[in-house]
């Protein structure tokens, strides 16, 4: 996934003298003797938009942040059968674990543990569970004051999908891009936030 | 290792002795109540301390968190107020076993002390006193929230 | 609501508003307080300056020569002061990897065997640093950035904190870089305030309820590392290192009230 | 275990606190490692606490007690300079005991 060339040829005129010195690439570079190869791609090193929200403090000037949404509008990807409305029964389970990829030696996870969405870590989504986050937008009633037309359908879909396409640099997880959720189970999520029977959107 | 076992078959009158603390402090101590700690239930627990009819009710004063951050570590502290008291159990109701310390109390000690309890769940914590062959006790609701971010 | 079996983290019980009046974080302050008598970081404390003063390793050496930066031997406030540079070893190095210094030189213990296991209850890291830090209660946090090695750690500190990668695009600053933040009900210190950074920094290392032992800030961050889903950088590592004279640049002058007591 | 209780005891006004801090694990058997093996029970079972050689309070726990056990509580009577002794006894045997001085 790369970016237009332009604006990779402003990444490469860094000026020699920060190149020189010790930088925070050499620090890592040295720092994870036990990372394997795979590891460091699928874990360390940086895609562009994860380089420039880093160099930007996730703050990016207003051409930078639209080129991210540009560029990462295009990654998103539907469900083949085309249901972006699951099981919203599915997609409350997978709000409430935030299991799954952890790797090391102290607490690694088996490879097989299901990676959850963990999204009340960050938003508050059904009345009753009063222990969710703050860090996300409140998300209760998501459904209840949008309705489900295809469209909001649609539009809730690709924000979980790739939050930078809409967001550049928010802390969200681009879920689907990373491949962290499927397609499915994101569905399960949309129906989570809007079907009419999940808790989010009953007192 | 023979002290151990030999504190355990000291029931029937030497088991008395003991508890009358008529040798050094170290041995007084009454062999371990495997019936009560083994009970699963308060209601078990109760039975197996010999404290079947402990009636609700009695000035028991339980000072706990209205929410632990985190079930392994709670504080609670029972002070009763029933006079001639002369032992506080501590008990939480939806643990696997519910007895959690039984505190025997000689004369001049005040009936006010202090631990700390794993508690499972959120669950009732039970405060359970005998004084002058009479047993009350008295609960309280400690919610327990398991925090953290999301593993 | 369903509890979960997660290993680590299981679903918080489902329960009433935390008495009408008062939030969830006033009632988890009130518990936190209740445990600040008896903290049992103070065993570890008695167990590392046991192992200080103690001859030990093939060189049969106790530690009290060990320079933690004000000195041979002077353990009082210094570590308020780290991480730092230190000439001996060319390094920048932070409470543990200056430890494990002097136990590798002055006792004679081989690095790998001084450091295996340093991230389990009731290891000799844990309660060596324990001891170290208790003795800087009431100092202020002055980790210096004289040294151009210092300085040069602070800046690549500050990258790191921001250094996105993984799955979950996750940086330190996803967390840690605004404030009143929350994951669940656990507060999150906002790292680019710095009275948000006092009040943290100032408390670590912490004995863990959860955990029953002390977390020393490495294995804090190493293990945050961890749930970012990136690899674990080696113990002692420039990249630890470097994010520990960040994180004590944006706390400086905090007053150390720790090791205190955490989840 | 090794590592010596931390005993305080302070008296006032006729009477003396007394507070105690100690080193256990208190594995309650339900427990996993890492490697998926279960983690035997190991808790302390009895708890003793004298003045001058007289019983001011023995205790009975079980595997609920937390971690490194904190116990607090009081007893009338008490001065300056004299002896209270903390002993604890768990279900393999093992035991410890330690004093301090009432301040």
């Amino acid at each position: 996934m790369k970016l237009p060339v332009f604006l990779l040829a402003g990444l490469l005129a860094l000026p020699a003298a920060a190149l020189a010195a010790d930088t925070a690439e050499d620090v890592v570079r040295r720092s994870y003797p036990g990372a394997t190869p795979e590891e460091w791609r699928a874990r360390l090193d940086q895609d562009d938009v994860q380089a420039l929200c880093s160099r930007h403090r996730n703050r990016p000037p207003e051409d930078v942040a639209a080129r991210i949404v540009e560029s990462q509008l295009a990654t998103i990807r539907y469900p083949e059968d085309g249901r972006l409305l699951g099981d919203w029964k599915a997609g409350e389970r997978l709000a409430s674990i935030g299991t799954g990829g952890h790797i090391g030696r102290i607490q690694p996870d088996p490879p097989d543990r299901k990676k959850g969405g963990n999204c009340y870590a960050c938003h508050a989504l059904a009345k009753k569970e009063v222990a969710a986050g703050n860090l996300g937008p409140p998300l209760t009633g998501y459904g209840r004051l949008r309705g489900n037309a295809p469209d909001v359908v649609r539009h809730t879909y690709a924000k979980i999908y790739n939050a930078q396409a809409f967001f550049p640099c928010t802390s969200m997880p681009r879920f689907g891009h990373s491949g962290w959720l499927t397609p499915q189970e994101i569905a399960d999520a949309v129906a989570f936030l809007l079907d009419p029977e999940s808790p989010v959107n009953r007192e | 290792m023979d002290r151990r076992t030999f504190l355990q078959q000291g029931g029937g009158w030497l088991g008395t002795l003991l508890a009358a603390g008529w040798f050094a402090p170290e041995v007084a101590a009454q062999p371990w109540n495997r019936a009560a700690f083994d009970a699963r239930t308060v209601k078990e627990a109760l039975e197996a301390l010999g404290a079947k009819d402990a009636a609700p009710g009695g000035d028991i004063v339980i000072t706990a968190p209205e929410l632990a951050e985190n079930g392994a570590v709670v504080p609670i502290t029972i002070t009763s107020k029933v006079p001639g008291t002369e032992s506080i159990a501590l008990l939480v109701d939806k643990n696997p076993n519910a007895l959690s310390a039984v505190f025997t109390l000689p004369a001049g000690t005040l009936p006010d002390v202090h631990t700390r309890v794993k508690m499972a769940e959120t669950s009732s914590v039970v405060a359970m006193v005998r004084a002058g062959g009479r047993v009350v006790f008295a609960m309280k609701e400690v919610k327990v929230t398991l925090g953290g971010c999301g593993g | 609501m369903r509890r979960a079996a997660a290993a680590c983290f299981g679903l918080a019980i489902a329960f009433g508003a935390v008495g009408e009046e008062r939030s969830a974080s006033e009632a988890i302050a009130e518990y936190r307080q209740m445990l600040e008598d008896g903290n049992p970081a103070e065993l570890m404390e008695l167990r590392g300056e046991e192992l200080w003063t103690t001859p030990r390793g093939p060189k049969n050496a106790s530690l009290a020569q060990c320079d933690l930066g004000l000195g041979p031997g002077v353990v009082e406030g210094a570590y308020a002061q780290l991480p730092r540079y230190f000439a001996d070893t060319d390094r920048v190095q932070d409470a543990e990897s200056r430890l494990l210094t002097c136990v590798t030189t002055l006792q004679g213990v081989p690095g790998d065997e001084a450091a295996r296991g340093w991230y389990r209850a009731g290891s000799d890291l844990e309660a060596l640093v324990t001891y170290v830090a208790t003795q800087s209660r009431g100092k202020p946090i002055a980790a210096p950035v004289t040294h151009p090695k210092e300085s040069a750690f602070l800046a690549i500190g500050a990258d790191l904190f921001y250094r996105r990668s993984g799955p979950l695009d996750f940086a330190c600053a996803t967390c840690h870089a605004q404030d009143d933040r929350r994951i669940r009900l656990q507060e999150l210190p906002n790292f680019e305030n710095p009275e948000s950074a006092r009040t943290s920094m100032t408390v670590w290392p912490a004995y863990r309820v959860s955990q029953s032992a002390v977390w020393t800030m490495e294995r804090r961050l190493i293990d945050c590392i961890r749930q970012m889903r990136h690899p674990e950088p080696e113990l002692g590592s420039d990249a630890i290192v470097a994010l520990q004279v960040y994180l004590q640049h944006q706390a400086q002058g905090g007053v150390m009230t720790g090791p205190g007591i955490k989840r | 275990m090794a590592t010596p209780m931390k005993v305080r005891a302070r008296s006032e006004g006729g009477v003396t606190e007394v507070k105690v801090l100690m080193s256990h694990p208190m594995e309650t058997g339900r427990r996993k490692n890492e490697k998926g093996e279960t983690i035997p029970a190991l808790f302390i079972q009895n708890v003793t606490v004298s003045h001058q050689g007289r019983t001011v309070l023995s205790a009975q726990w079980g595997p609920a007690i937390s971690a490194n056990p904190f116990l607090s509580f009081k007893f009338q009577g008490g001065a300056k300079g004299e002896t209270v002794k903390v002993t604890w006894q768990d279900n393999t045997g093992d035991t410890r005991s330690d004093e301090a001085l009432i301040a």
